[in-house]
Formats: C-alpha cells, structure tokens, sequence
C-alpha cells in the first residue's frame, strides 16, 4: 500500500536516499494508514519517538491509542500484542533492545510459537515483533547481545533480519501480511545506514537469503549488522584477487538452505558470520547443514568467525574485538582459500 | 414456598447442571487416568465448580474466556462438547486440537475459548490484549481470565494488573482462590492475603465472593460484568474456594490436614445448591437424579467417542506450526 | 542564631559536599560526553542529588548498595574514587571494570557496591537476594536498592517486593521518583500514581519523602534504617524529585516543557541546602565556594588520570569470564 | 564431604542400587549438611518435595529456612539466588521445568552470566540452579522443550547435563565448589532410572565428557535423557556389527572439544544426538566444530538426530515421533556408516 506521491513525501523522490531508521518509518506510517487494525505498541514508541528514533512523530499522525507508548512491562506488552493479534488485531510490538526481550521470552517461546500447534491449527499469532540487536554502540553487556538464534531455533517464529534499507522497508509489510508471528531483528548499528528506497519499492518476502556481492572463490554468509562488513570485506578480498560474494540470509527461521547450498556448491568454499558468540550461534546451523549436504563439493571446511565469548565489554577497543570486524571477515575468507 | 433467589428455579437448575456436568466429568477422568487412558498432567477442578459456572453463566458468544490448565470444566460450559475434550485428553485425532494439546490445553476458536494455559500467569497479559482488541471493536465485549490465587505472585500478574487498569481495558480477572498453588499455601505466597485488597492497589474494583455458592459468583459476576460493559475497566474477583482432590494426578497431597479438607466439603458447591433447591423451590431428589443420570450418559457417550477415535496420523506430526507453511 | 535542624552544622556542610562532588563530577561528564572521551550510554543525576546522598549517609560499611545505570553519584558517595569512576567511564584499565563495565556499570565489592545495573528492574530481586544473606548472617546489615518510579511496573518490581515481605528482610527499596522514564510520564505508566500506597499493598510500611531536601532524604531514610535493623522487614521510601537534564545523552528531552524543568530547578538541592546554610548557620558562600572549588579540583584530577591511564590490553578481553578458568 | 556411613543410611549399603532422584536429594542433603552456607530455594521444595520429588522430606532435616519454598516467582527467586551467592551463601535455586526457566532467564543472562566481566572479575556469583528438561512424559508444549542448548550457549556461564546416577551425585557438590554460575539440566525421564552409587562414590568434575560404550565404527556424541537412548541403540548396533561408542557430553559448556575430537578422530564417524529442536541446537556446534577440525579425517559427515521442529506435542505417539528414539539412532549411526 505506497501512499499517493507527493512532492514533499520524501519516498516519492525517487531513487532517494533514506536511512534504514526512515525506511522503517516510512513502512510503519503505511502500514498505519494503510489497516486500521494495525498498531505499534512498545516503550517510549509516542513522544520520545522510539529508543532508536524509529517511530518518531507517528503518534502525531495517528494518536496514540494507534502509536501506543507502554510502561516498561516487556512480557505483559508483548502477551498483549499476542492477544490482540488473536482478537483480530495487527499488533507491531517494539522491543527496545534484544537483551530486554528476555523478560518477554516466556510469551513469544511459551504463548506466540505454540498457540497453533496446541490448538490443533485453530489459533494462528499474528503479531510482528521488533528489536534492536548487536553491539557497536559500546552500551556494554546489558545492552549489546546477538540473541537471534535463539529465536530462530523455536518453531513456530518467522525471524528475519532485514540488513537493507529496501528489507527495512519491505518486512515490515510483509510481516504483517504474514498469518504467524513474526520477529524482526534490526542491528542498532544499521539505523544510520542509508540507501535507495524508490517512489514503488518492489515487495520483499521474508523466506529466502540474496547474494549482495558476486564472487566466484568463496561464499560468506551472513545477516544483519554484519552484512555491511562482509560488503566491505568482500571489496578488500577482490583487491587480493579472491572473489567473495555474499550472501543475506534475511531470513534466519526458515533458513532459505537450497539457495545457501546452491551458492556454496558453485564456489566449494564458505565462510559463516555471525555476531553471536561462537559456540551454538546459528552461525554453527548453517555449517552442520553445509557439511551435511556437501561434503563432498566442499574444497575446504566451512569457515566461521563469530563473537569472542565474552559478555560485551563497554571499552571500544574492547568491544571491537570481540565483534566480528573487516579484517577478521578478510582473514576468516583467505584461510578457507588457503585451505583448498 | 418463599422465592429466595432472584433466579427462576429453572435458572438454577441449569446452574446445577452445569455444575453437575463438570463434576461427573471429572470424576470419570480421574478413573480414566488410572487406566492410563488420560496421560501427562491432569488437574482436577472438582470443588471449584461454581465459580467456572457462576462466571461462564453471566457471558455472551462475543465475550472471549482465558483459562488455565485446571479448565476442563471451563471448557465444557463455555460450550466445548464432551466428545472434544474427552478425544483430546486421550491424544485423539477429534480431539479439540487433534491430540497435541491434553488435558492442559483445551481450545476452541470458534467459542472465543483460548485455553488451556499451562503458564502459571502468562495467560494474563495475552488476556488484556483481548481485551484492548475488543475496547478498539467497540462492540461491548469482553474478557474473563481465570487464574490461580498462585498466579499472584509472577511479575506477569502485576504487568497485566497495571495495563489493563491504566488502560481501561474490559477484562474480568476471575482469581480461583482455592488457598494453594500446589503445596504452597496463600499465607506462604503472598505476604498481602487479602487478595482483593491487594488488586484494588491497581486502582481498580476487587472484592471477594463466596466461591461455593453458585448464586453468589453468578450475582457478583453479573455485577462486574455490568459495571464493565459499562465502561468500568477492569474489575478482579476473589473467588473464594477449595479443590476437593490434589493438584495434580502426581500429587501426594501432604501439605494440608485431611479436617480441612473435611471443612470445604461440607460446602460442597453442588451440594449447597441441591439443598437450596430442595427446600426452597421443591425440586425432588429424584429430578436432581435424573440431571446426574443425564450427565453420566453424557460422559459414558464422550469416553465411547474417545475410545473409538482414531489417532491423528504421524504424518501429521509438522502440520500446524506455522498457517503459512514454510516454501 | 537558632539551631533548625538537628544535624550539626558540620554534618549539614558535609551534605553539601556530597551532593556538590556529584555535580561537578556529572556536569564534567556531560562536557567529556560531548568530547566523545565518554560513550554508550550516560545517565546525568542532575537534580536527584539530594536522594543519593541523604540516603548513604546512613548506611555502615557493613551494608550493600544497588544502583541503576544512573549511579555516578551513588558510586562516589559510597566511596569510589573518581578516578576510578572517570577512568572507567574513559573505557580505561584503571576504571574499577577496567573498563569492561562503562558508566552503566560502576561495582566496588570491597566497598560491597553492586552496581551499575541497566536492566530496570532487574536488579531488585538480586537485592533482595543480598538482604536474604545478610538476614542469615545475622550481624544486623542492611541492603540498599536505588531504582526509578519506572522499575515499579516491571514483574520483576512486585515479585521482589512480595519476596521480601513475605520474608522479612532487610532492605531499603529506595524509589528515586523522578516522574519519567526516558519519556513517559509517571500517569501513563502506573494505574496507581501513589507509589508509596501501592508499595503498601506488599503488606510494608512505606511512605513519600521529599526527595529535593537532603535533610529530609537523610532524616526519613534514618528512620526507615532504624526500623529496619530493628527487624520491622523492607522499607519502601518514594523521594520524590526530577531530574533537570535529559534521560541521557541520546535524549531530544521533547516529553516535558520547559516550565516544569525550571519549576523543579527552583528546588534544587544543593541551592536549598546552600540557601540554609547562609541563613540558619551562617555558613559564608565564600566557603561554599571552597567545597566547589574541592569538588571542581577531584575532578580535574580524576579527568588527568583517566586521560592518562592505559587501555586494558586487548589481549586480556576474555579474562573474567569465569572466576575458575575453563581447563 | 561424604557423611558417616551408618547401617540405616540408604548409600551406606554398597554397591547398593539408588534412583538418579535419590542420588540427586542424597548429595543436596550432603551439602546442606557439610556448609551452613548452602541453602535450597524453589517452588514446593518443601513439604510438596518438588514437583519431581527430588528435594522431599529434606525440610524435615534442615528446616524450611534452608530448604525454602518460594511463591511462584521465577525471575526474583532466581535473582535471589544470584543476590545471596553474592552475599556469600552458596544457593541452590530449582525451576521446575525448563520451559519456565524463560521467565528467569533475564537474570540468568543479562545478570548472572555478566557480573563478573562487567566488574572487571571483582563479583562472581557461585549460585547453581537445576532443573528438569526434556519431552516423554506427555506434558505437552509448555513443558517439554529442551532448551540447554540456550544456556551453553552463554559465556558466564557453566552448563552440565548429568546422565547417571553417579554424575546426578557428583555433579550437585562439584557445582557448589564452583565459584561461577552452573546450571544443572536433569531430563525428566531420568529421574526414575537407577545405578549404583558406592558407599564412598569418586568425585567427579564439571568439565569432562565421558566414553559410557566402546565401539570402533563410529562415535556417537550426546548428553542427558538421550544418553539411555544412546547407550540401547549401540546394543542394537552391536547386533548389526556396528561397533558404537558412545559419548556423554557431560558439560554443555564448556564443550570437552579434546575429547570430542580424539573420539571421533579414532573413528572417522560420528553421529550427534541432542533432543532440541534440529535446526540451531547444541547438536550444530557440536557437528560443526568437528567438520571444522577433522574435515579431511572423516570417513563420512557428521549425522545428525535433534527433535522435529514442533511444539512437543501431548498425544503419545506423536511426542514419540517428535523426539529422537532408539531406532531413530540405530538408522542414523548406520546411515553415517553406509556413507563411508
Ligand atoms: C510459570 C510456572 N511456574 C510453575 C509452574 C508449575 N505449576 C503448575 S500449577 C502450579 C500452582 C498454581 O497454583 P494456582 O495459581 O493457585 O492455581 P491452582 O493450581 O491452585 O488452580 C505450579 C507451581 C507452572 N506451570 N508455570
Ligand atoms: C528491562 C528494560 N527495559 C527497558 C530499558 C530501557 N530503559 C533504560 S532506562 C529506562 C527508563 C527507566 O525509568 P526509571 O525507572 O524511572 O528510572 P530513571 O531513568 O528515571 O532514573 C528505560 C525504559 C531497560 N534498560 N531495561
Ligand atoms: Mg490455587
Ligand atoms: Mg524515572
């Protein structure tokens, strides 16, 4: 639903340059205008204008019964957002950041993912749930953690991780057209980014990975705030005369794995990365699955690079080497390379 | 004879049918769990019966219910068939969900049943939600959540408590106080034991009922649920009674004096009604009889059903996790 | 001159000091902020002062202290250094984390100062932990457990305040009511606005205090301390104050106008107490300027030595992971 | 610190046969005994005897300040935990089902598992926290799940799965000497299996995984409720000529990699069996850690057995179909074989 274009509707500019923060705005105040079933829900979400800025000013567009600020009661807002979705309502919950979802985790594993299959197929969810994730930011080990494997290790969820500012925008209403629950994951370090939206951005889905580099020698596969870096690092490789390309997944449950085996089978080489720590990210799925399927084509075992185990330390130097980085993307791809 | 009730006689002969239903129903479910027919958790509502009656008595079809896992009698007078519930305690294909929910999870979309929760207070946020869908509808429904006295003391209670009040939300919190959760006594749980005082604190109507007397939860039922309809916000009611049998089928009962439970029994909620009807309105032991021999056949029909049905095939074991299924 | 309070002059001018060391700590860091010498988050006490102090001023050794990510001053007044406060906040290895924790995440455990927690609400069942120890020890101490009127609605809020009453235990939960939470107001964030009634409902004693007067922070938390280690159980204090700067350096402030900001700055704490001074004990600004000029020199000393300290290797980040290192 | 034995003492007759849930209560009532510090705390511990009956009657013996029953309250009696363990005491905190651990889990993670690096290793937290895992007792999806996977996904924290009588004995005082957070997974089903103790039974260690069968062909690596499983399936391999080893992992975190890997490298095969939830359980990093390392040693990819992707379900034959079975490990150990 793209509202009429206007000349001073800056999506109508096109191709204009908006940030991922406004690219999500922009798809809230349609998807608002657009259903009245629709309403965002969250801390802070009215005046203040999101944590992140995200919802800024829509409560002046739509009052704030629609654009509806919540006291900090993350499990109650988010069982309410399940419960109004099951009354028939379109609920966009925000969460301010992915450790706070914690508090709220009885509701989407317990109530959200099981509410269908309980009731024989009679209670579908439809809820969308945002938050941001990641670290960057040096808002230390309370404030900086990569949780969404754990989301996508429950059926029942839709998780995605919209890494552009056209998945920013497009998620949102394909989340909500979606019948189940569905968790977005925003990188707290994506919201500045920018990129080009178009007056008529094409729909997105939220079930398959896209290759945003191309490259022959090696495939690095990625979501979220790493997507930039493994662009980046990517450039950095070509000059090495390694040819990477990258993979999105943007959708981290159901993992898009015929177009992640397709793109390792070409090249017989890949690199995982992923923010999380190390052990028992999803990072170390999408290895178990390539092994098991191609065993056989891989040249080289699948890399992986993932947080330091540590909880997130507040020191920037500190906090940067424990995230993934360019470089360690670099040298992550060069010794899959080096190896076969 | 004096009418000593507001209610027709024939009101509350439904009332003690109803009552009477749940009873024999639970009653035949404690002998099938010794069978190993009903399996896993099984939680018995017997001796609670008139508060599920005198509440579900008082609401229309738009009006959505929220139960916990102690909900067959709920289940079964919000207008679930005994057929249903029964196949679905025995993990049968024509259970209400096919087998995969049990005794704990009984649902019914289209009787705006939503559980079956086994989450002690996590029903309760998804309760107001309901509840604030419905205030946006703007078509004067509402929503009863029942829960245990238990349930007080989660975070979850206390979230949900706030939302609503600050809201405005038509919800009825229904609080089943049947003075344990498990083998934890109110006194143990909570250090404010005047449960409606301690909701009241949310600035909103609480106040406590005979939870043994089925004309008592229907009239204070009715009272809130006007005074909501009305605009009122949430109202919470302390219903105050016992289960006559343990927690669970697991339980071994030795946290309370069998005196106690001798106590409640005297208050037997079906018992109190039978008499009442008696003496006051003339009914015959034999009509309240027949009403038991209806409800047995009823039962009797429902395990038959059970037995016959077939199990949901194993192939199906992946359906129904998602509406929209994976590509 | 007559004697208005009961504390002695010098008490009074130590008040002073406490509450002027944390400004001019915090006014620097709002400097060192924008210098990008501090990052992440920083939540400015400005304007709460008076809380903070007048409450530890009553505490011994013996007892522990909770704080909120807002904590500098909680953090000085208990006894950190400013060095190590402000080399932390640099991200440096002489910070009391070596700069693991930041400005979020003061601790001193020889000071049995715990924090530094930025999970609103989390960290009062972890308090009431502490009171659950000191209460088995025996030896007569008490736990303070600073948090925002914000914490209140939290699950994690009522679950610790039952727990504590139902146990009796020893600590102060210290309300610093500044009637936001980032943006939203306290009305449209509690059903119940009267905080101390609503914490009354736990089955405690608790009431409102001025939180704007260091002389009634310190003279109430007395009395709740006394009563306290007397044995009465937890103790709800709700000082009610403001803050005067924005929720933290990422905050436009567009919530609240400027009238109510300024309002609240006519009381504010440390010019209440100054104002007195002059008046009933004829303390001469000249000296109040000296307690500035103190505080003002602290400061610039722990900025030098946070600007000159080391960064924490980066080779030591996956040290104190685990006390007992993995094998 | 082993009491006296005495005639009447039920582990003072070796080799005497004792239940996993008595040998758990056996070492709670040791260490209740031995340290004044050491203190139970949960829903119904006492006089109910925990909903799996481990801590009955132990109140009779030490008073309901030590063996303390808390309202319903997870997320404060869990943070109490931590509290008192950095005051000094040394809790044992039980959660009745992991499924309700969610409502804790923000102080597990964001508290618990922080405290120490945060504060530069000035606060550890020596709290351990147990509770009951798993599906097979039809207790339907908001009691089943298996979600340790999660916890050893955590730095901070130490995460072990005993899957013996001797390791359920062992495993409660070696958590309580332990200064950090440990987090004791007890599968529902094993409360009921028996073994023998011994009068004097050998300390044991959090950090080891442990052969439970030898066997040439392949190793099969697991941990928990599914360890009997396990050690069954091999018997039937054995009839089929399939020499199985099986693996107890023991420790979920961290992972006894050494031993994982000499395991496997002696065979050249492996199968991981873990009962979560396939797709991003432990059992990933498990088959991805020795892709990683042994790619060019194995005879055959890492098989892989984890649970169907649905809310377990309470029909009894569909929750048996939805979690791994004894002839579910016979085929993939064989297929694993057939492979290479
Ligand atoms: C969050 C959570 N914790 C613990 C349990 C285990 N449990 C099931 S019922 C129950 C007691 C609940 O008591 P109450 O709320 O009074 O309801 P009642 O069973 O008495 O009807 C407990 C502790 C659970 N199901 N959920
Ligand atoms: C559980 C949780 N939810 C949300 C946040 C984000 N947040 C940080 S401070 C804050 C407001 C807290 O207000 P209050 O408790 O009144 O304390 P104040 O900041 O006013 O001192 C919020 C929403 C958080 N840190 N933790
Ligand atoms: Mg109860
Ligand atoms: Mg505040």
């Amino acid at each position: 639903m793209t509202e009429p274009t206007t000349a001073d509707s800056p999506a109508s500019v096109a191709p204009a340059t908006i940030s991922y923060r406004e690219a999500l705005r922009e798809a809230l105040r349609e998807a608002l205008a657009a259903d009245d079933r629709v309403f965002i829900m969250g801390e802070d979400v009215a005046d203040y204008g999101g944590t992140y800025g995200v919802t800024r000013d829509l409560h002046l567009e739509f009052g704030t019964d629609r654009v509806r600020n919540t006291p900090l009661s993350e499990s109650a807002f988010v069982g309410m957002g399940i419960g109004a979705a099951l009354g028939g309502m379109r609920p966009i919950v925000e969460i301010m950041t992915v450790n706070f979802s914690l508090l709220a985790l009885d509701q989407i594993v317990n109530t959200a993912a099981t509410f269908l299959h309980m009731s024989g197929g009679q209670l579908n969810v439809p809820v969308v749930i945002r938050m941001a994730t990641g670290a960057g930011r040096q808002l230390a080990a309370q404030h900086s953690h990569s949780l969404e494997g754990w989301y996508a290790h429950v059926p029942g969820l839709r998780v995605v991780a919209p890494a552009t500012v056209h998945d920013a925008h497009g998620m949102i209403g394909a989340a909500l057209a979606d019948p189940d629950p569905v968790i977005i994951f925003e990188h707290a370090t994506l919201y500045n980014t920018t990129g080009e939206l178009g007056a008529d951005p094409l729909p997105v889905d939220l079930d398959s990975a896209r290759l945003r580099t191309e490259g022959d020698d090696i495939v690095v596969i990625t979501h979220g705030g790493c997507v930039p870096k493994a662009v980046e690092a990517a450039g950095v490789l070509a000059d090495l005369g390694i040819g990477a390309a990258v993979l999105d997944l943007r959708s981290l449950r159901p993992l898009d794995t015929p177009t992640i085996l397709d793109a390792v089978q070409r090249r017989g080489r890949a690199l995982v990365v992923d923010e999380a720590w190390r052990s028992g990210a999803l990072g170390a799925e999408i290895s178990a699955r390539i092994h098991e399927a191609l065993f056989d084509r891989l040249r080289a075992p699948v890399g992986r690079i993932g947080a330091a185990e540590v909880p997130i330390p507040y020191a920037q130097h500190l906090e940067a080497a424990a995230i993934p980085s360019v470089a360690d993307i670099v040298a992550g791809a060069e010794a899959v390379c080096a190896r076969g | 004879m004096q009418p000593s009730s507001p209610l027709s006689t024939d009101h509350r002969l439904r009332l003690l049918r109803d009552m009477i239903r749940v009873r024999v129903l639970e009653e035949e479910c404690a002998q099938l769990y010794g069978q190993e027919k009903i399996r896993g958790f099984l939680h018995l509502y017997i001796g609670e019966e008139a508060v599920a009656t005198g509440v579900l008595d008082c609401l229309t079809d738009d009006d959505a219910v929220f139960a916990t896992y102690r909900e067959h009698g709920h289940a079964l007078l919000r207008g679930m068939s005994a057929d249903s519930i029964m196949a679905e305690m025995f993990g049968k294909a024509t259970g209400c969900s096919g087998g995969r929910g049990g005794s704990m999870h009984l649902f019914d979309a289209s009787l705006k049943f939503y559980g079956g929760n086994a989450i002690v207070g996590g029903h309760l946020p998804v309760a107001a939600g309901m509840a604030l869908a419905q205030k946006h509808d703007g078509a004067g429904a509402l929503t009863a959540c029942f829960f245990g006295e238990g349930a007080m003391a989660e975070g979850e209670f206390h979230e949900a408590m706030n939302l609503s009040a600050l809201w405005n939300l038509p919800v009825l919190f229904c609080c089943e106080n049947n003075r344990y959760a498990m083998g934890t006594s109110l006194a143990t749980s909570e250090s404010e034991t005047d449960l409606a005082l301690k909701a009241s604190a949310y600035g909103i109507s609480a106040w406590a009922v005979d939870g043994m007397d089925v004309e008592a939860t229907r009239r204070e039922t009715e009272r809130a649920v006007t005074a909501i309809r009305g605009g009122a916000g949430p109202i919470f009611l302390e219903f105050q009674t016992y289960r006559f049998r343990a927690h669970s089928m697991f339980d071994p009962d030795r946290y309370r004096d069998k005196e106690e439970i001798e106590r409640w029994r005297q208050r037997d909620p079906i018992r109190l009604l039978a008499e009442r009807l008696e003496t006051d309105a003339g009914v015959s032991a034999a009509a309240i009889d027949d009403i038991r021999a209806e409800a047995a056949a009823e039962v009797a029909a429902a395990v038959a059903h059970a037995d016959a049905a077939p199990l949901e095939p194993e192939a199906d074991l992946n359906r129904h996790v998602y509406r929209r299924e994976p590509t």
